[in-house]
């Protein structure tokens, strides 16, 4: 497989959070090795809305988890690849990024929901059924802001407390809490920190947070839920925040109220978002580019509207076929004939080749690399080429219809 | 990642590793006590087994052994024991039950067996009755006890004739199933008190009356008022009090009864005779193995010993193992004259009058292989023994006729009986564990080894099926095994195995067998109530003879008396006429 | 109410399992011993038998008989224990205390032993670490525990001197007194170290020897609960959180992983009621068990009768404490479904 | 993806054609060897079934009952490597390597009877009450609850203790106590079915009772029936050879049980072999049928966990 080009895969100059290059990641299986992400580049701006989209099983949330090492190993390896990111220092100083799949576990934590926090798709799993919200989201302040909670303290803070704020406790530590001399700084930590707790509820417009705060996941409804994930992904104010289908598991009507105020906070925080869905009316609405992923690779990427507009693969144009519209009369919603192909040792071709209405004989020989070619953003397919690109005649590149979506 | 170990699981699987390191270690290096386990039984201080117990009458000791300073439970002395009292009560123990020996400790009688052996030692009785001391009337009915002064009970009530006379009578008038009163009541005539004498008139003569019947159990002397106190007599039914209490005169008072863990006795210091040392705790631990085990940490000063586990001690440090004298309890073979064919277990094909034939019963003593049992059962710790007088019992010479292996000499009597071709299958019932069950398995391998068309089934059930099956008539097997009640006497031996109208001769129809029933029943009868003793050991010499042409038992053989101590403990002694474990705490110290 | 209503509706089976269970003992006893065999000499006349069998009421019918002894046990009379020799009521309560006092630590041993190692072995599954916790803990469950016991006593007690066996020191059973008959709790009401010490020390070889063995039934449930805790999403979210290893697992997916780990406890339980029965016997424990065998051993009618009815109410108990338990901790879970 | 990766077979085994059950026989066998564990545990089986079929072979047996110790009584307490007696003597002389070897046939003898009788009992027990339902059910199930109210050992004690401790009567006792087990699995897995709704739809196209039985019910009880025997096999010699240390055993038989009870109290003498050696059998045959067993249910049904 040819490199892609190492510029920048956009028409944008701003600054980058993250750099995504030639990711892949792959599972230990019974039947053989599988490539769940097979070689993907993107870049995340910063304080852009980057959508990725795809099936399911197309690689989206293992590139998603990725960000933050959370691939099973094993099963998993990282195969190859890096994943830079400049936290906001980096981005101000001009600083290097840090490559995400090399950095000390030590380092990683410090990055996780710190720099870089993640929605997942089910808040009713993502949630722990055994502790209180309160205790869920005071974790990230424990984790990371563990030096603001101890701020304002006349003199240092007793070391049980320092302990107890870095979440180091020992195993009887609590007992000591509850007696003199440490009861009163111990709650006066945990009054700050249940401060914490009720700011970052509030700021998901969660009612009367303080109620909420001492209730269990369960208690709460779906749309309850991921709000509590958003409070406790946004509460360190992070760079970047990758949200994996955070509307999928609701009811649809609350979805809507969600998608929204994950937009209002990312614009208030002036923080990045990826965004990983496998609905593309719904990522239209709130994504500044999209990339379309398929069977572990990108498609294409591109502003949201050029490539609602003008769909360059021939995936593309047939994932906006399936989407139902007003415009559309009954019956006539299109499918893609064809299963998702096996990501077990695959041959060198065009994924999608299978399934694709324009492959030719070359697209089931050699794989596209996503290239973006001048009037052009970024797509891999072969019909996109030129013959002497590949060295091929110009009868064996597939024709696309540029003009029928 | 997810891959991490975590510290505080990896800590437990060093110390669960490190747990199981310091297992394997200490079990490797536990040994180093023990390599000298050669397998013989001569570390056990030897006896002659050629002089009987009688003859040995000063009390064995290990004064020796210095006051260690190192002794476990100083002030204690612990025993071992296998069985817990069901009654404390004199009138309410059987014969052999294990409240026999807190009532041996803590009551006293008449006279006592002395620790030597059979001879009797004075004990409320200023005196042991006797023909020349006037104590026994001439015609050998009325025997007189010159009752000691000064005797306290442990309620602080003081002993009279009266009371010892209430003693008696309290027993013979509760009756009780459970008890032992009739032996009294079998002999006993009248009581009567006679200034400060005790009087008591037979029925018949017994020359066993004393060694038999006043240093029993059962004729132990309770204090009246303790009694009285407590719900008084009540014919045929026990006395609550006195069933899980005791107020004696003995050495010792009942410190608690923590049932089926441990009995504590305490000293009793107004005692009347020398005071005991040490209070006593006997520990009930039910498992063989804990008990050795015990012996050998040193928790336990003497145990329950049987020698079966001879080898299991002999040569263990600081540990002794008493075996001097016999006990007087032989194992024996019970061989069925009444067989009922539909009763016996599935596959036996004995007909009802297979031990009818004098042949077959000699056969079964002639296969039978007595070294087998008595130096692989007994461990060595045992001998044969003439039908039917053991070691140590009056009349015993080595030189009476006693069976020995004579494979040749079975075969002969089986092929004239009629067996030995066809051959037949029995089941011997047997108590599981311990000396009874090697017992059947030495007669299973020695008749099977003999002809392989006999077959021996040993059936060894639990205690409670084996005492219901012991107890039932007619018998429901062809053969059991068991040991012997001990008798002092030969004339209660005689009496209960050998008599035709026995206790036994009635349940196994004796009649069906002997050559000369009535001739052996006059020869038995005619010895006990003899006080002549040299005519008395003329009788049973013959009988031994008689018997070892027509036995009605086989008898595997005797056990010495055996008690395994630790060696700190002083003037350690055992009397097996003494009830199980044959011990009395008030002479020991350590 | 839920909860109420549950506990209600357990309870109210509890009186059918207790007659079914002593119908059948009671059944079984008769029909294969005596129950009057313990007082039998050979040497008795029939006469005698007669009056010892008038003395326990075995000369009525058997439903009589049943039903005398059913009456009993309403009016809170057990019987007479043959092989104690005293009433069962007498002696059940300390009994049943040493028993309790026994499983509860051995319980102790196993669930303490059972957790770390399903955990060690759960966050490690299918790898060198696991598989040597999966022998070493069904190693517990299939050593002979007669066998382990001795050893152990060779070892501890003879050898090394480390541990004593029995219940306690005689001079320090008598130093304080005995309420509950639970000894560490009784030391403990009496304020006394050294009696709690003491009653700690002789409780540890046996509760070892015990909870080794039920150690296997902890271990891999919790080995299994956790590694499926372990996939699920929350932990991601923890970690997502930025949380160290330690704190994932112990705070999140163990926590989790406890709460199907509750519902063997109950057939733990059984094992250790059962398992208990020898170790009484070698540890020289004086509970229940070792009573049980002694009255199975020598017919002790009234004290099999007592054994089964409380082992019945305790396993009954036992298990319903656990199901409550377990409604507790998992939130989510509506009882009787 | 993550999901595809951590999949894991059905829990029941799907009723098809024979083709399909073999390969998935196949695909059992081989998941099952994969973990080293089990497949130690199916070793020690392998080779405790070899040494119990080859017990005339190793040792000549014994006249006139092989599965009786014989004793030399010549030979009382020797330790191993004595000519004649390799692994030792027990203190009634009995021939410790005999009894190894036969112990592993009466072993092997005892729980394939009371497992084989247990699982038939347990099934048809569990097949009454639940398809009949109702009072049956009731009864039986409360039968059931009695049963398991009373440890499995002390009821096989005391049964064992009444009928006397014969080997057939330890069977007999042992059979009591383990049914019960199946009758549950067979009877929750009928409820199951009836409840499911392919049933439904099979009895509304007139499929007869039993026919669901064959096509349903059971081949789905037999996982957890398979994964119960297993585990039962190593627990009926445990148990047998604890009943064995409280005295219930047939006398002289070769069993280890009778052996290692026998043979404690000279562990502390030094004489470890005739305790330690069958103990350890006893530990083997133990651990491998739980391991075995362990390993099975992993792979069979990982959803019903120590049920």
């Amino acid at each position: 497989m040819t490199a892609p080009a190492a510029a920048p895969l956009s028409d944008k100059t701003a600054s980058r959070v993250a750099s995504v290059e030639e990711l892949r990641i792959h599972f230990d299986t019974k039947a053989g090795r599988l490539h769940a992400v097979d070689g993907v580049s993107f870049d995340i701006f910063d304080g852009e809305s980057l959508g990725l989209v795809g099936e399911t099983g197309c690689g989206k949330s293992v590139t998603a988890r990725s960000f933050l090492r959370l691939i099973p190993v094993p099963p998993g390896t990282y195969a190859g690849g890096r994943i830079h990111f400049w936290s906001k220092e980096a981005r101000q100083t001009g600083g290097s990024p840090v490559d995400l799949l090399q950095v000390p576990a030590s380092q990683m934590r410090d990055i996780r929901g710190n720099r870089i926090a993640m929605i997942f798709q089910d808040p009713g799993k993502a949630l722990n059924p055994a502790l209180s919200i309160r205790e869920q989201v005071a974790e990230v302040f424990y984790q990371h802001r563990s030096e603001d909670l101890l701020d304002g303290w006349n003199g240092t803070p007793p070391r049980p407390i320092r302990r107890a704020a870095g979440q180091r406790s020992g195993k009887l530590e609590w007992l000591a809490f509850k007696v003199p001399p440490l009861r009163s700084p111990a709650r006066r930590l945990r009054k700050r920190v249940d401060d914490l707790v009720g700011d970052a509820l509030a700021e998901t417009q969660i009612p009367n947070p303080r109620k909420i705060m001492t209730s269990y996941p369960h208690e709460l409804s779906g749309g309850m839920k991921q709000r509590v994930m958003i409070a406790q992904a946004l509460a360190c104010n992070p760079d970047l925040l990758i949200a994996d289908e955070p509307t999928t598991a609701l009811d649809v009507t609350i979805q809507a109220r969600i998608m929204e105020l994950i937009r209002e906070l990312q614009l208030r925080h002036q923080t990045s978002v990826l965004y990983i869905s496998h609905d593309l009316s719904l990522v239209r609405r709130i994504c500044d580019r999209i990339a379309v992923m398929y069977a572990g690779r990108i498609a294409e990427i591109g502003q949201t509207r050029h490539v609602f507009h003008d769909p360059l693969h021939p995936y593309t144009r047939g994932l906006l076929a399936a989407i139902p519209s007003l415009a559309h009369q009954r019956g006539e919603l299109a499918v893609i004939d064809g299963t998702v192909p096996e990501l077990i040792d695959p041959q060198p071709a065009c994924r999608f080749h299978t399934r694709c209405s324009y492959a030719t004989d070359l697209c089931g020989r050699l794989d596209p690399p996503l290239v973006a070619r001048p009037g052009l953003r970024p797509v891999a397919c072969h019909g996109y080429a030129s013959p002497d690109e590949l060295g091929v005649a110009a009868d064996q590149l597939p024709r696309l219809d540029r003009d029928a979506p | 990642m997810r891959t991490r170990t975590n510290r505080f699981s990896r800590f437990h699987l060093l110390l669960i590793v490190a747990v199981v390191l310091s297992l394997v270690a200490a079990a490797c290096s536990s040994d180093d006590s023990t390599e000298t386990s050669a397998p013989s039984a001569t570390t056990a201080p030897s006896s002659d087994t050629t002089a009987p117990s009688t003859d040995t009458t000063a009390p064995s000791t290990d004064t020796t052994a210095p006051p260690d300073d190192d002794v476990n439970n100083p002030g204690v002395y612990v025993h071992a024991a296998d069985d817990d009292p069901l009654s404390l009560d004199p009138a309410g123990v059987a014969a052999g039950e294990a409240g026999e020996t807190i009532i041996l400790q803590t009551y006293d009688r008449l006279v006592e067996i002395g620790p030597g052996g059979p001879d009797l030692i004075p004990g409320l009785s200023t005196a042991v009755p006797t023909v020349e001391n006037g104590g026994i009337s001439a015609d050998g009915l009325t025997y007189t006890f010159p009752i000691r002064e000064g005797v306290t009970f442990h309620d602080g009530s003081t002993l009279t004739a009266d009371v010892v006379k209430f003693s008696w009578d309290r027993a013979l008038e509760m009756d009780l199933p459970e008890g032992n009163s009739s032996i009294l009541a079998d002999l006993v005539d009248s009581t009567s008190v006679d200034g400060n004498n005790f009087v008591v008139t037979l029925k018949d003569r017994n020359a066993a009356f004393l060694n038999s019947v006043v240093t029993a159990a059962v004729a132990s002397i309770v204090s009246q008022e303790g009694v009285e106190a407590n719900g008084g007599v009540v014919a045929g039914q026990p006395n609550e009090f006195f069933s899980s209490d005791v107020i004696g005169s003995g050495p010792y008072t009942l410190g608690a009864w923590n049932r089926g863990e441990n009995i504590q006795l305490d000293v009793f210091d107004d005692y009347w005779g020398e005071p005991a040392k040490l209070d006593v705790r006997i520990e009930q631990v039910p498992d063989d193995d804990v008990r050795t085990l015990g012996l050998r940490a040193g928790d336990f000063d003497s145990i329950e010993t049987d020698p079966t586990f001879v080898t299991d001690i002999e040569g263990a440090e600081g540990v002794t193992i008493f075996a001097e004298g016999w006990l007087l309890e032989p194992v024996h073979i019970g061989l069925n004259l009444d067989i009922r064919e539909d009763l016996l277990p599935d596959g036996d094909t004995v007909p009802a009058d297979f031990f009818h034939d004098p042949r077959v019963r000699r056969a079964f003593n002639y296969a039978f292989n007595y070294d087998n049992f008595v130096e692989g059962g007994l461990s060595g710790q045992g001998g044969v023994v003439p039908h039917y007088l053991p070691q140590g019992m009056l009349a015993y010479d080595d030189s009476l006729p006693r069976f020995e292996t004579d494979l040749a000499e079975a075969e002969r009597l089986f092929t004239e009986a009629g067996w030995w071709d066809d051959g037949f299958e029995m089941t011997v019932l047997v108590e599981e564990g311990g000396i009874f069950e090697v017992a059947g398995l030495v007669l299973k391998d020695s008749l099977e080894s003999l002809n392989p068309n006999f077959r021996i089934n040993v059936a060894a059930v639990v205690e409670v099926q084996f005492d219901d099956a012991h107890a039932a008539v007619p018998f429901e097997y062809a053969t059991w095994i068991k040991n012997a009640d001990p008798f002092a006497d030969p004339a209660a031996l005689f009496a209960a195995y050998i008599h035709p109208d026995g206790e036994w001769g009635d349940v196994h129809k004796f009649r069906n067998g002997y050559q000369d029933a009535d001739g052996i029943a006059a020869l038995i009868e005619e010895a006990a109530v003899s006080v002549d003793t040299d005519r008395r050991v003329e009788i049973y010499q013959e009988l031994t003879q008689l018997l070892f042409d027509d036995p009605m038992w086989v008898i595997p053989g005797n056990e010495k008396a055996l008690m395994a101590h630790r060696s700190w403990v002083q003037n350690f002694t055992m009397n097996p006429l003494w009830p199980r474990p044959s011990l009395k705490f008030a002479l020991f110290d350590k | 109410m839920q909860i109420r209503e549950y506990i209600i509706r357990r309870v109210m089976i509890l009186p059918l399992i207790l007659v079914g269970t002593s119908l059948i003992v009671f059944t079984l006893g008769r029909v294969g011993g005596n129950p009057i065999a313990i007082y039998l000499e050979h040497e008795m006349t029939p006469d005698e038998v007669a009056q010892i069998e008038e003395r326990y009421g075995l000369n009525d019918s058997l439903p009589e008989q049943y039903f005398a002894w059913a009456g009993g046990v309403l009016r809170g009379d057990l019987g007479y224990s043959g092989v104690l020799a005293a009433p069962v009521m007498d002696v059940l309560p300390k009994r049943l205390a040493a028993t309790l006092e026994l499983s509860v630590a051995s319980a102790i041993v196993a669930v303490s032993l059972g957790i770390a190692l399903g955990t060690f072995a759960g966050a490690r599954r299918n790898r060198l670490p696991d598989h040597l916790t999966r022998v070493f803990a069904i190693s517990g469950a299939a050593t002979p525990i007669f066998w382990f016991a001795i050893v152990l006593l060779i070892i501890f007690w003879v050898n090394l001197g480390w541990f004593p066996v029995g219940r306690s020191e005689p001079e320090i059973f008598e130093s304080i007194s005995h309420p509950t008959g639970v000894y560490t709790l009784d030391a403990l009401l009496a304020g006394s170290f050294t009696a709690f010490r003491d009653a700690i020390w002789h409780l540890i070889l046996p509760a070892v020897t015990l909870g080794y063995g039920a150690t296997a039934i902890i271990t891999r449930m919790m080995r299994s609960s956790l590694a499926e805790e372990l996939n699920e999403d929350y932990v991601d979210a923890a970690r997502a959180k930025g949380l160290p290893e330690r704190l994932v697992l112990r705070r999140h997916a163990r926590r989790n992983a406890l709460i199907p780990t509750v519902t063997v406890i109950g057939l733990g339980f059984g094992f250790l009621l059962q398992g208990s029965v020898v170790v009484e016997i070698i540890f020289i424990w004086p509970g229940m068990g070792r009573w049980m065998a002694d009255a199975v051993l020598r017919g002790d009618q009234a004290t099999i009768m007592a054994y089964v009815l409380f082992t019945s109410i305790l396993f009954l108990v036992v298990n319903l404490v656990v199901d409550v338990v377990y409604a507790y901790l998992d939130r989510r879970v509506v009882l009787g479904s | 993806m993550v999901e595809a990766a951590a999949r894991r077979p059905p829990a029941s085994s799907p009723s098809g054609p024979l083709a399909i059950r073999v390969r998935r026989f196949g695909e059992i066998t081989k998941e099952v060897l994969r973990n080293p564990t089990t497949t130690i545990g199916l070793v020690i089986i392998a080779s405790l079934l070899l040494m119990a079929l080859m017990a005339p072979i190793i040792t000549e047996a014994n006249t006139p009952d092989a599965y009786q110790m014989p004793r030399d009584w010549g030979a009382i307490n020797e330790p191993p490597g004595t000519p004649g007696h390799l692994l030792g003597t027990t203190s009634t002389g009995g021939d410790v390597l005999y009894g190894v070897v036969w112990g592993a046939r009466t072993s092997l003898r005892l729980s394939v009877i009371v497992v084989g009788i247990t699982m038939v009992v347990g099934t048809i027990m569990g097949s009454i009450a639940g398809f009949i339902g109702g009072k049956v059910d009731e009864i039986i199930m409360r039968l059931v609850d009695v049963l398991l109210a009373i440890p499995e050992l002390i009821f096989a004690l005391a049964i064992a203790a009444v009928l006397g401790p014969s080997f057939g009567n330890i069977i007999f006792a042992l059979t009591v106590v383990f049914w019960v087990k199946y009758a549950r699995i067979i009877r929750g897995q009928i409820i199951h079915v009836k409840h499911n709704e392919y049933v439904d739809s099979a009895r509304v196209i007139g499929d007869s009772k039993l026919n669901i039985y064959r096509k349903d019910v059971l081949p789905n009880s037999v996982t957890p029936v398979v994964v119960q025997a297993t585990l039962d096999m190593g627990n009926i010699v445990l148990v047998a050879a604890t009943l064995s240390f409280i005295g219930l055993a047939e006398a002289g038989l070769a069993e280890w049980g009778v052996l290692v009870s026998e043979g404690q109290a000279g562990i502390s003498a030094g004489r470890w072999w005739a305790s330690t050696i069958p103990g350890a059998m006893v530990f083997l045959w133990a651990l491998a049928f739980n391991l075995f067993g362990d390993g099975l249910r992993d792979v069979l049904d990982p959803r019903t966990e120590g049920r």
